[in-house]
């Protein structure tokens, strides 16, 4: 009987009592922080007490093994105390720079039996912090690719950003497996996306069973679904693939609708986009390049792509400035000229709010 | 078990691999007793080996949804099974369970464990930490096992589910106040009150689609409420911005480092606070006077930008409050949008009653006119900014708008015009011949 | 027979004949030009040769009587040529700063009998230039306001902003009586423009014969018509009140759906769009007064906030800033802070690309 | 004839008044000899009255529409009769004449008084001088003068109509060399040259809507190119803006009044060319070396601002030509557009060959894709702007955007990717069970 004692509705632990000692005494106390070294940060607070934080990369995607680890990383150093970031890294907190000096290095002496670390210290200031990212085909049935891998295959080339400090100002990478977005992609410095190029199968012989066919016709947002019939006069459905932009959504409806393979599958690349207030207002990504193939297990041409696209923006910005105001700051005209990366029709807008996209004026560089 | 030369081209390299620490834990399987483990044995060698099919395939191996919970819930867990059960036995189920996580994601460790060792033995042992909207994830179980889990974990963690499906999201917050100077709510108090006083939305589905809460403590949004969240809660102030000018004179001096050394990776020469505070203010509104920096705070836009490059020198002022911003989504399906403001400022106390009121009229609303799978914010571009507010009852402010409407296509009603909308034909044409 | 001896397609005069010598000899000469004064322009050649312009206002509409006397004044002055700018002004055309003064000394004193002058100096560099407009009560079928009258009466309150040239920046106002925008208002610093307010009246009697009824359907841009039966059983049209945003295209295309009306009709009010690509793109109007009523013939509810509006920005704006780009400075919170126009819910868009103009940011001011 | 007490309201101040000229008019008409006049007498006096009429009604007196026109033209003429004709009989006929103003619209005195004559003796003697859309209009005579105007003004004036309707519009130019040192197209010879060379599109409509032709000589777009015509001409450069560095310092020093002096009506103080070029330059391309202007050529955007503050310093480079921009328009139905970008550049020469290939091709298209009333920039919006180029065969450029696309919906074509769309259920459920 499950209902039996059953407990519900008790939500998470609440937060005060997860607080290590020197938060809870100087909670909304804080005066200012430093950054002292990558992956460090000291914050002092009003009444000079002072915490350090240490900073490590995670894969997100980890065992019970790991997590074990983690606890007795922070049974040791942290009186039992350990942290999560919004973008996934591990935040050990110490009270004292001694700490902090042993803490490194226990941290930098873990790796996995592979030789990858374990703890990478870094994800601080001006530096491209770990990648937000999603289920890929670890976990979900719409990806058109991988996440897990493509960020590993990424962050081990841009290793050194995450490690240092040396952009003009912090670039943010996300990847989302499909449309949905999962990871949130739309607005980040660059983002990595799975896109679907063919249109859905349709599983004729079982559509109508599994799926509410009117549902799925109202489920397309450009109205290329219709009803149709197989040749037995089983109702079924058909799809102008000349309408189809391939966004998926009418196979989150009908399992009956797959919709990834292997040669429509891959990757597109957004750049420019952001999420805070500073300087410039929250924007969107772009899509910079509409497709790269899904070249497991490490996507070379995605991994180029976005090394490129960091090293001209690393160059070319100015101090503080986020790669998307950098590159308005140039015109994207620049930046294509810049980064290398061809311009194409795909890169035009031609949905629903297009017209704002297009340059209406004669304000262009050649 | 299986050959996976691909997936294990992913243990090379310095970020950490998730495929090395993955082969770890199948190890420990390996030689654990059968009685620690309620699920396969083999399940993370089978993941393995589904995800090196998977990248053989260029296709994912996981079949289309599948309905499972825990009773009385309607979300928190996410039925997942493969369509390739017979070569990878181990993961024919593999649901995964979302853990609402603690609000800023601080753990002792003691939780940690526990809950490491209930997966270990009712699951895969895998974890998410954190899943995109701020869950911890459990990777992978069986569809008996999610009963007990449940049960384990309610009683022995003290820890809930978070959400899934057609209802409120597990809310997520930044670190704010418990390790941020420039925290201007408390968002770990907020984030909690909300998700503990609605369980019940959060539990069991009721509204069109997915609805979800972030608080960010500033609007340097660290945890992307703007970018992110149906309701984007931002901290901010509305007196002025609090400058210490020795501080001022020790930035331009040299003696303290810009931005908290967040860029000393490289030499970018001394400071200059013209070029890169000054110039670089969104609404130009500073300047230097006798050595002192000045802000006309009327026309600050609050970017932090100034705040941010010279904590030590410039601190949001002490005024603070909440702003709302609505609507923010994934592209699915109008396009992706960032949250919109609907209330500029508002002062608030825990418990929050005056902020819970606006949700809620929101929530009537959404609930009452929105279309199924339809977001608040696809919704109030479908009815207009205008009717959304008329409704929820908020006055229109042109703080909400970046600019006014560029068309005259104006919405009168009836009760605006004299005279109201019927008119006679015969009195018309007894003024104008046809 | 009308097509005895018929030419057509001659198209207009060849535009080299109507220069007088001093523009063909220099034509794509021109070195610089100097406004000297309010109204009086030189440009200068390479050559050394120069052309003084002499720019009058002008009330667009014109009897052939005016007509014969500005051709008296350019005969005497000018050699017999004159020239007409793009927003209506007339330019004289003369080569010397003596002829300059005569010029100007002779059209000062030209004055209808009613004290109005016939042909005012200005129009030039940082000024309210003449307005451009369209036809109203006196000539077109569609008009929610009148146009004529409207320019007058601003134009008289806003005189020495014409001749003067004390704005920061030009300011161009234009007028357009119905949402046609034959004044082309869309762009500029400030329009008036006409709008209905009430959905048009049906003339069941007579619709199904002087409309095709499937197109008058099919031209309402929200769908708010469909089709009826009048109680006789004749096919007519019904439309839904509360979706009709009142933009008059039915009518356009139906005489038997009269939109005008006395309490309906009256006058909005855009500002801040621009045309030229100099500093800032060219830039929409944005509505600021939703309505204001039609008070005939001198509108003066109008005719104050165009004044408000221009001092407002006189006092405030930057110099080389116009109206719009000091909007958008300050921001449009400010701007109806500082003008004192009241915020309305009306001014907020709710048409096809209404989410680009919402603030998604925190970034505004209080 | 009629009280017109509000109507004579305007002839009072200082702006010329419509009234008062009018007035004159009509009591010059009142004198004149009856076989002086071949519509009514009372014309002038009978409008005067109906929009007295109109004032104090709020609506207009004129019915809808009337198609008249000349014999073999589709447009030209607007017809226009009065609803009050038994009040007043004068105008119960009172149809407009669009006439072709010479490009920019300079006039020899002895046709303009030739045109006065035949419009007094032909029709109501009033004009407007000129139209929204540049022609001379003729306000008001009878359908049975329309035939005699138009042989009159063919035979005699040399002169022909302009366009209304579904066809080419009357195109029109700014004054460009003729006195303008900024221009860098011929914009006289362009607009006459596409004027007759579409002489059969500009008076037999055949076109799904109207369509405008605008010529600008620069950036500056003083016959407003960009916001009201189907396609802009606007002259450009692609090389240096070139700099006297001696006018440069006259400027600086103040010995040249910045602007040509248009802002001189007030004190600015002291010209600034820091504050008020080099900051104010959009693309910020722009600083001072040894007191030198210098311009970062390959990054500047050709706004014109730095030339139209010191012309004596500054000109447009000398490799001129013209970029088009298609879709300008007013807000019916879809809202207004700015035209867009759809060639960056272009050399061109007399007769223009090259330009009218473009135009061509985009009326092809036009003419077979858009719907009735539907606007060239609509039409784009509708298919999508990639299509668009793809078909009049134009390749894209990020200058024909300001930003590339947010979203990922993205049509790819079945040619785009390996193996086509057409798959093959049965193999795909080989791989993945259902
Ligand atoms: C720990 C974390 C909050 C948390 O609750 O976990 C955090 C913590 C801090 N953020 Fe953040 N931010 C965190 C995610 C974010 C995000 C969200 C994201 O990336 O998904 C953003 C928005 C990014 C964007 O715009 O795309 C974010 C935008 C900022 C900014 C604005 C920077 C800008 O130039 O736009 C600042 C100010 C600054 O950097 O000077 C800031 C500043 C800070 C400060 C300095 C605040 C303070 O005084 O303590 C913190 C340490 C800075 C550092 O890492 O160098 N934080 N910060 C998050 C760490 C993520 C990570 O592991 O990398
Ligand atoms: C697990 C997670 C990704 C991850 O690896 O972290 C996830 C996984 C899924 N998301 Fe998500 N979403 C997750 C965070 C997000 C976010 C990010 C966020 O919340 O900040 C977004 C973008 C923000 C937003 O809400 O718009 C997001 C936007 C979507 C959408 C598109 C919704 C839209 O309105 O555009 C869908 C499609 C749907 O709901 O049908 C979706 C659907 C899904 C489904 C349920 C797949 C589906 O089509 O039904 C995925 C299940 C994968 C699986 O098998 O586990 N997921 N999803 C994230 C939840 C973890 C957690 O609870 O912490
Ligand atoms: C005569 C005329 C062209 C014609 O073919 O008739 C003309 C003539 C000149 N314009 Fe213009 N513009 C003329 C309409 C325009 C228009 C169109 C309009 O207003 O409808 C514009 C676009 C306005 C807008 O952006 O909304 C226009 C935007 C400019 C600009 C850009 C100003 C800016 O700050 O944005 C300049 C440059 C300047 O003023 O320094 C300019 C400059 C000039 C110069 C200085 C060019 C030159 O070197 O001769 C001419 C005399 C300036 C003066 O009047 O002070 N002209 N000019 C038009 C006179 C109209 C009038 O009677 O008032
Ligand atoms: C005479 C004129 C106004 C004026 O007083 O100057 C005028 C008058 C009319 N316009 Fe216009 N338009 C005139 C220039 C314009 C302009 C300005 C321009 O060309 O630069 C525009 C805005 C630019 C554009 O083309 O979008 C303009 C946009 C319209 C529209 C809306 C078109 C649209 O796509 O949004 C209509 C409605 C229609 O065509 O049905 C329209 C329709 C009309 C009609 C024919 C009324 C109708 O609904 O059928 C008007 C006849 C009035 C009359 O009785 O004389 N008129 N019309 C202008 C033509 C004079 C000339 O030939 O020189
Ligand atoms: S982004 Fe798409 S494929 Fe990836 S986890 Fe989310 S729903 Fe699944
Ligand atoms: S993938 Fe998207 S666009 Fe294509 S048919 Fe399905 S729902 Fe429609
Ligand atoms: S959002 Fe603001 S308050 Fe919260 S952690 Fe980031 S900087 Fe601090
Ligand atoms: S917070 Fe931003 S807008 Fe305000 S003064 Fe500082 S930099 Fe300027
Ligand atoms: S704006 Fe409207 S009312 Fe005025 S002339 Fe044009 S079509 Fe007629
Ligand atoms: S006025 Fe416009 S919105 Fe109203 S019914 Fe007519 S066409 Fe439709
Ligand atoms: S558009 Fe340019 S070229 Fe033409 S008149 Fe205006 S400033 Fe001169
Ligand atoms: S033309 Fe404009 S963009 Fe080019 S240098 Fe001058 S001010 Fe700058």
């Amino acid at each position: 009987n499950p209902t039996k004692d059953r407990i519900t509705d008790i939500g998470p632990r609440h937060y005060w009592d997860n607080f290590p000692p020197v938060i809870q005494n100087n909670y909304g106390k804080w005066a200012y922080h430093e950054v002292l070294e990558p992956g460090v940060l000291v914050h002092v607070s009003e009444t000079g007490d002072r915490v350090y934080t240490v900073r490590c990369g995670s894969a997100r995607l980890m065992t019970a093994a790991h997590v074990r680890e983690i606890c007795d990383i922070a049974d040791k150093y942290c009186d039992g105390y350990v942290r999560f970031t919004t973008r996934n890294n591990i935040e050990f907190l110490v009270d004292s720079p001694e700490k902090v000096e042993a803490l490194k290095k226990d941290l930098a002496g873990r790796k996995f039996a592979s030789g990858s670390y374990k703890f990478p210290i870094g994800g601080t200031g001006a530096c491209v912090s770990n990648i937000v990212h999603t289920q890929g085909y670890v976990h979900c049935h719409t990806p058109a690719t991988d996440a897990s891998s493509m960020v590993k295959a990424v962050m081990d080339e841009v290793f050194e950003y995450f490690t240092g400090m040396t952009l003009p100002a912090k670039v943010r990478v996300s990847m989302a497996c499909c449309l949905n977005m999962c990871g949130a992609v739309h607005c980040s410095d660059i983002a990595l996306l799975g896109i679907h190029r063919k249109p859905p199968i349709i599983d004729h012989e079982v559509i109508d069973q599994v799926c509410e066919l009117p549902l799925v016709i109202s489920s397309c947002p450009l109205g290329a679904i219709s009803p149709d019939k197989t040749p037995e006069g089983r109702r079924t459905l058909k799809i102008k693939s000349e309408r189809c932009m391939f966004c998926g959504n009418c196979y989150t409806m009908c399992p009956a609708l797959p919709i990834a393979d292997k040669d429509g599958d891959g990757v597109a690349i957004l750049v420019g986009g952001k999420l805070s207030n500073a300087i410039s207002e929250p924007k969107f990504s772009k899509v910079v390049v509409a497709y790269q193939p899904n070249n497991f297990p490490r996507f070379p041409e995605v991994v180029n792509t976005v090394k490129k696209i960091i090293e001209v923006y690393a160059a070319d910005a100015r101090k503080h400035e986020r790669l998307g105001d950098w590159a308005e700051r140039i015109g994207w005209e620049k930046f294509f000229e810049k980064t290398g990366i061809p311009f194409t029709e795909h890169l035009i807008d031609d949905y629903r709010l297009a017209y704002d996209t297009f340059r209406t004026s004669t304000q262009f560089k050649f | 078990r299986h050959e996976i030369p691909k997936v294990e081209e992913l243990e090379k390299g310095p970020w950490p691999s998730f495929v090395a620490d993955a082969k770890q834990e199948a190890l420990r399987r390996r030689k654990l007793a059968d009685d620690r483990m309620m699920i396969d044995r083999y399940v993370v060698e089978d993941l393995l080996g589904q995800l090196e099919l998977s990248f053989e395939d260029g296709e994912t191996h996981w079949k289309h949804g599948g309905i499972v919970g825990v009773f009385g819930y309607g979300g928190g867990v996410i039925g997942r099974y493969s369509d390739v059960p017979e070569k990878f036995p181990g993961i024919a189920h593999f649901h995964t369970m979302r853990v609402n996580q603690p609000a800023s994601k601080f753990y002792k460790t003691d939780f940690l464990r526990l809950l490491a060792d209930l997966w270990e033995y009712r699951g895969s042992g895998l974890f998410n930490l954190h899943g995109s909207t701020g869950d911890i994830i459990l990777l992978g179980t069986t569809t008996e096992q999610l009963e007990p889990i449940f049960y384990d974990m309610t009683h022995e963690l003290d820890q809930d589910l978070g959400g899934s499906g057609s209802n409120l999201r597990t809310p997520s917050c930044c670190i704010g106040k418990a390790r941020c100077e420039f925290a201007c709510i408390d968002t770990q108090e907020m984030c909690y009150e909300m998700t503990m006083h609605y369980q019940d939305e959060l539990h069991r589905p009721a509204f069109p689609y997915k609805f979800k809460f972030k608080f960010d403590g500033c609007p340097n949004c660290c945890v992307a409420s703007i970018a992110r969240s149906d309701i984007a809660f931002i901290g901010t102030w509305r007196d002025d911005i609090r400058i210490d000018q020795e501080a001022v004179k020790a930035y331009i001096a040299g003696d303290i480092v810009p931005r908290g050394g967040a860029q000393k990776g490289r030499d970018w020469g001394k400071f200059d606070i013209q070029k890169e505070v000054i110039d670089l203010c969104p609404s130009q509104c500073m300047w230097m006077e006798d050595g002192k920096l000045m802000i006309d705070n009327e026309n600050c836009v609050r970017c932090m930008h100034c705040i941010n490059v010279m904590p030590r020198a410039l601190k949001p002022g002490k005024d603070t409050g909440v702003s709302l911003l609505v609507g923010a989504k994934a592209p699915i399906l109008e396009g992706a949008q960032i949250a919109q403001v609907i209330v500029p400022f508002m002062k608030t106390e825990p418990p929050y009653d005056n902020v819970k009121e606006v949700i809620e009229k929101i929530w009537e609303f959404w609930m009452e006119e929105g279309k199924n799978r339809e977001r608040i914010g696809e919704l109030i571009q479908r009815v207009g900014l205008p009717k959304f507010l008329e409704i929820i009852g908020l006055p229109p402010a042109p703080q909400m708008i970046k600019t006014p409407r560029a068309n005259p296509y104006i919405f009168w009603k009836e009760e605006d015009v004299k005279g109201g909308f019927t008119r006679d034909i015969k009195e018309f044409r007894a003024r104008h011949k046809r």
